[in-house]
């Protein structure tokens, strides 16, 4: 107890931080994929799965995270399924992601101009045809600059996960702090190795899209 | 399944709940209006010519927006208190979610004065209206009006994240949440009415919002274009 | 369904409960691994029990909702008896006590409760310092909740609040972390005692409990976990 | 393509076709019909109608009453087989619609690898044979961005014909394109009619129209005005046609 | 308005006027005057430097050397008072850009309110008699996406109007029109002309610029090439001034 940060604490820090990355990892993976048939759901021609999935989008935007992770760590219990904090945060980040990246990539699909989706229809390609071949391929370029931005605020929310008890790196710090007591180093440190992990995926996304501007404007037609 | 749901057991607490939840709104109003203005003046700033005060603008807003919240509410709750300086959880609260609402109000905003069209700053200027006339009437209105819908998402946005405010003693919905929880140990049943209080709270912005919306944009009100 | 000593004994591991945030019960030394009175506790119930250990972390207001949504076989975390809880979990009988202060700055002319009035006391959310001095409502007490005994004793260290309600031990700890701002047990609130938690129900699970306690109460090996951590023996009428 | 001499059997026809879009109405009991190999050419006023009835030929819009039948498919009914209609029909839009994420040899086997099943080496060789007859085969491996106007407009006109439809639709082709690009587009359709395609198309160019098509359909206001031979264009009988033909405008 | 005889002191004159963008020299020695009273149409092909000139009288550009001076301010000095030359000219672009988000009163009443400190009622009086200046007296509520293009335009003029400058300039203010609407924005200025306001106007319209103009400055590239009555348009002396003439365009 006590003493000095030393390269012990720095790890257990750095530990955590990788833990950080995981959980982001996994939560976009998991969110990607429920977030993609999300994307798919809003914009289905069946009425009932369009609002069951608008609804769905409502609930979790509507609530926040921390309340998320709560019910997810010990809802998920509740119903009967043993789980680690790893699993109730990966669920729960997954429910949360989802609700956020389907609605972006919604927008992303129903941006691909709709004279490309008659050409499509015109051609007779079925309706999983026209997705796979010709609007989902446009789409993923107008996704990928929000796609990236979002990752700031996967990685950032993490961080809420800590609550649940599971040590990342938000978490990892209050324990070192714990053992410490020098709250305002270690804190300041964390956000710098949060900066440090979120900084250039917002440099990334903002040259997508400055990128993407230009590209856009060369495929407008004559 | 041992678990059984007594939802009636924690709902008698309901005045607890509703302190909780008027408090978060306040925490939210507090914040969207000081958020609203610090970000606009970071917009502002970012925009000038002053090398020196565009870059402090885009220091903190890129600081701000990729660091998490909680760090920057315990930086700020402790920073407070390790040089000498004592405020309320409440204050400190406010002050942390408008230093972080206020960095995306930022971004936000400089869209907006970026979607102006430049020959409306010089129908103004030829009519000879100064700087800050001009900033008032010709650029602030409209951008808001523009950028309406991201900025009212990010309030709410605001709203929910001011959870995390539980963590340094300011007794909004999730500390009484997490307070009723470990009394009655019926952990599930009152994070469901917290979520469903949530809900009906971004429910209420959004409604706020929208109503203030007619308010401030007569000419949607009038040409019945939506927001 | 099977019970649950059943399950720890098949799966040769047994979960335990435990906040590695309330020194000098459970926290992690300077490599970073658990360790404090808890720790100990639980880690001589793994081994006499031939046991693996597994530590799930919990925080003060999640301490009980992880046993009752099985996220942990059992509690070791400073879990104080109360009726208010005995109706939701079962307790063991106790393996050691804990004296709950008001602890105020050293410098402070704090002696009694009128003195406190105008001072905000910082306490762990959920905890039984907690309840205590919410239900004191004719005392016009100003609470600040912190979700863990870490937050809180760094918003004493750091001059956040200038009371805390918590164990006389924690008390003696803020002075060690900032030695400009030394706490000390003013006014006493409540001793309690430390029981280990388990869900409601499991007979055979809490016999060997209470016998596993009982053994090592008599042996001393209890006590001086204790003393180690604490710096003080267990109560007499308990170890005898 | 088969040459046979038109028929009694229309390819296209249209009976009493009507269709509002809400309180508008658009078409108006709409009636033509075409015949194999035959060229029809619409015309019309901007807002009369004619990308709206094409429209209902492929089913892009239903309609609210009358009948149309295409190839044999009963287009009216709910329960046209779209799939296969559209395999009938080749349909070309003004704004020329390749995908963008395909090359232009890509955008072309596209669809007779997915819908038709064709094999990718034989559909290849169709999309050599297509681009051939727009002239383009030099552009086999470019990007639709790569191109010029027209040249994107020829492209998109082989990627319908690579599915060998029995009739193709044309809305305004070249009605974005400048005039020495819409010549070479016109060029390329005017092949095809001489290969015996069934054609129909809107157009703003009397000039092209008076050339090529057997036959003209005059809407106005959600009807069909007027219809004959290519000769109404230079003697038209009323007075809406008349005045339509005077304005002297090609583009409206 | 001040009905003075032309006297020697003019409102607005340019001596020498110098202006680069980069490398490119769009002014190269301009130098017109315009007396108090008087109607100057400038005039010449695309890119000459018209609109530059136009926005150097009220700096909108700062100038790289010569002399400017409009109502007794020195403009090309870098401490020229901005807002008081600016009370002194009113100037009207060719996009109208009304506030969009303000009525047509308020778009009117905004600056004299703002800027000279009149009560609102007062403002609300003038905005009534400006607009009926314009012919617009019933859009007075009316926000300026409800309005066409020409009514925009005047709506924009009575806006300059109304803070009674001493100048106006008018930069193509009927180029994103058609003809019909052209003509009653015309119909505004000539009345203008007629009531004896200063006007410098850039404009397209040949027609316009010889019935209304007291005179012409034709400029090419950079340089005042031909200046004089209205009647040079009809007798040209230079090629240049011959050639653009010519062209007949009423739009370049
Ligand atoms: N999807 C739609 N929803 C509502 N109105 C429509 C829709 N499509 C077309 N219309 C209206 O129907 C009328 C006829 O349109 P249509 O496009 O068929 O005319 P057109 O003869 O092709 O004109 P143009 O020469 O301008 O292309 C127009 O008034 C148009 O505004
Ligand atoms: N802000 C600017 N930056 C760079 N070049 C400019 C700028 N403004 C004008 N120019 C250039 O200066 C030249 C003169 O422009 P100006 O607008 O004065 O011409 P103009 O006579 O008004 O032409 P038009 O009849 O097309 O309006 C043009 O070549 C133009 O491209
Ligand atoms: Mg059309
Ligand atoms: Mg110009």
């Amino acid at each position: 107890m006590g003493g000095h940060l030393n390269i012990n604490h720095l790890m257990f820090l750095g530990q955590g931080a990788l833990w950080t990355i995981g959980l982001s990892v996994i939560a976009l993976i998991g969110g990607g994929i429920v977030g993609f048939v999300i994307a798919l759901a809003r914009i289905s021609p069946l009425k009932s799965v369009r609002l069951a999935s608008a609804t769905y989008v409502q609930l979790v935007q509507g609530t926040p995270l921390l309340v998320i992770l709560f019910l997810g760590y010990f809802g998920l219990a509740a119903i009967g399924l043993k789980v680690s904090p790893l699993t109730a945060a990966s669920a729960s980040l997954t429910l949360y992601v989802a609700a956020y990246l389907g609605e972006i990539w919604r927008g992303c699909i129903q941006s691909v101009p709709k004279p490309q989706w008659e050409a499509a229809e015109g051609l007779a390609l079925s309706r999983t045809q026209r997705m796979s071949k010709v609007i989902l391929p446009q789409a993923i370029r107008i996704a990928t600059p929000p796609t990236v931005g979002f990752m700031v605020q996967i990685i950032k929310n993490t961080s809420l996960a800590s609550v649940v008890g599971f040590v990342e790196l938000m978490r990892s710090g209050q324990i070192v702090n714990n053992s410490l007591f020098e709250p305002f180093a270690i804190y300041a440190i964390i956000a710098v190795t949060y900066f440090a992990m979120c900084y250039p995926l917002s440099l990334f996304s903002q040259r997508l899209e400055r990128r993407m501007g230009r590209g856009r404007s060369n495929l407008a037609p004559a | 399944m041992s678990l059984q749901l007594d939802f009636p057991a924690v709902l008698e607490r309901w005045p607890s709940f509703l302190a909780g939840a008027v408090l978060t709104l306040e925490l939210a109003a507090f914040a969207t209006v000081l958020g609203a203005l610090l970000g606009t003046l970071a917009a502002v700033g970012r925009g000038t010519h002053n090398a020196l005060i565009a870059g402090a603008s885009k220091a903190y807003v890129e600081t701000i927006r990729n660091t998490p919240l909680l760090v920057q509410i315990f930086l700020v709750y402790f920073g407070l208190a390790s040089l000498g300086l004592k405020f309320s959880a409440f204050a400190v609260a406010v002050a942390a979610l408008t230093i972080n609402v206020g960095a995306y109000t930022a971004e936000i905003m400089r869209a907006g004065f970026e979607a102006i069209p430049r020959g409306q700053i010089e129908a103004a200027e030829g009519l000879a209206l100064s700087r800050l006339q001009i900033y008032w009437h010709i650029i602030l209105l409209p951008a808001v009006e523009k950028v309406y819908p991201a900025l009212t998402s990010q309030f709410v946005l605001l709203m929910l994240a001011s959870s995390v405010c539980s963590q340094i003693s300011a007794e909004e919905l999730t500390a009484v949440a997490n307070y009723i929880q470990s009394d009655t140990y019926r952990a599930f049943e009152t994070y469901i009415i917290v979520a469903v209080l949530y809900v009906i709270l971004s429910l209420v912005m959004r409604a706020g919002f929208w109503g203030l919306g007619l308010v401030l944009f007569p000419r949607r009100r009038r040409l019945g274009t939506p927001l | 369904s099977a019970d649950l000593l059943d399950e720890i004994t098949q799966a040769k591991k047994i979960r335990i409960s435990t906040d590695l945030a309330i020194p000098p019960s459970g926290m992690m030394d300077s490599s970073m691994k658990p360790t404090g009175s808890d720790v100990e506790v639980a880690q001589l119930l793994a081994k006499d029990w031939g046991l693996e250990l597994e530590f799930i972390q919990t925080t003060g207001a999640t301490r009980i909702p992880n046993v009752l949504t099985g996220k942990a076989d059992i509690i070791i975390s400073t879990l104080s008896v109360t009726p208010e809880r005995a109706k939701v979990i079962d307790f063991t009988k106790r393996y050691a006590t804990l004296q709950s202060d008001v602890g105020c700055l050293k410098s402070s002319t704090v002696k009694d409760w009128p003195d406190v009035k105008d001072k905000s006391i910082g306490v762990s959310r959920g905890t039984t310092q907690d309840t205590t001095l919410s239900n004191m409502k004719d005392k016009d007490l100003k609470i600040a909740r912190y979700d863990d005994d870490a937050t809180m004793v760094t918003a004493a260290v750091s001059g956040q609040v200038d009371c805390v309600g918590s164990s006389a031990t924690i008390i003696n700890q803020i002075g060690v972390k900032n030695p400009s701002r030394v706490f000390e047990s003013r006014i006493p609130l409540a001793t309690f005692d430390l029981a280990i938690g388990l869900k409601k129900g499991e007979q055979r699970l809490m016999d060997k409990l209470n016998a596993w306690i009982t053994e090592n109460v008599k042996n001393g090996k209890l006590n001086a976990i204790y003393k180690k951590f604490h710096g003080v023996d267990l109560p007499t009428d308990m170890r005898s | 393509m088969h040459q046979n001499a038109p028929s009694s059997e229309p390819i296209v026809s249209l009976r009493d076709v009507q269709k509002s879009f809400g309180p508008l109405r658009v078409l108006d009991g709409v009636s033509f019909a075409v015949q194999r190999g035959e060229v029809l050419a619409l015309i019309g006023r901007s807002g009369s109608g004619k990308s709206t009835a094409l429209r209902c030929i492929d089913r892009f819009e239903k309609v609210d009453g009358g009948e149309i039948v295409v190839c044999g498919h009963r287009v009216d009914r709910p329960d046209v087989d779209l799939r296969a209609l559209r395999q009938d029909v080749g349909i070309v839009f003004q704004s020329y619609n390749l995908f963008p994420h395909l090359t232009i040899e890509q955008n072309i086997t596209l669809a007779p690898c997915a819908v038709k099943g064709i094999a990718t080496a034989q559909a290849r060789d169709l999309a050599r044979k297509v681009l051939a007859q727009v002239g383009l085969e030099e552009k086999l491996h470019a990007y639709p961005e790569q191109l010029s106007g027209g040249q994107q407009q020829r492209a998109a006109i082989a990627r319908s014909l690579a599915m060998q439809p029995k009739v193709m639709l044309f809305d305004e082709v070249t009605s974005a394109l400048d005039p020495e690009l819409t010549a070479e587009v016109l060029k390329v359709i005017e092949q095809l009619a001489a290969d015996g395609m069934t054609m129909v198309m809107v157009t703003h160019e009397m000039g092209f129209a008076k050339g090529i098509a057997d036959r003209i359909v005059f809407m106005h206001r959600g009807k069909v005005h007027e219809t004959g031979p290519a000769s109404i264009l230079t003697s038209p009988t009323t007075p809406e046609l008349t005045q339509f033909v005077g304005t002297g405008n090609l583009k409206s």
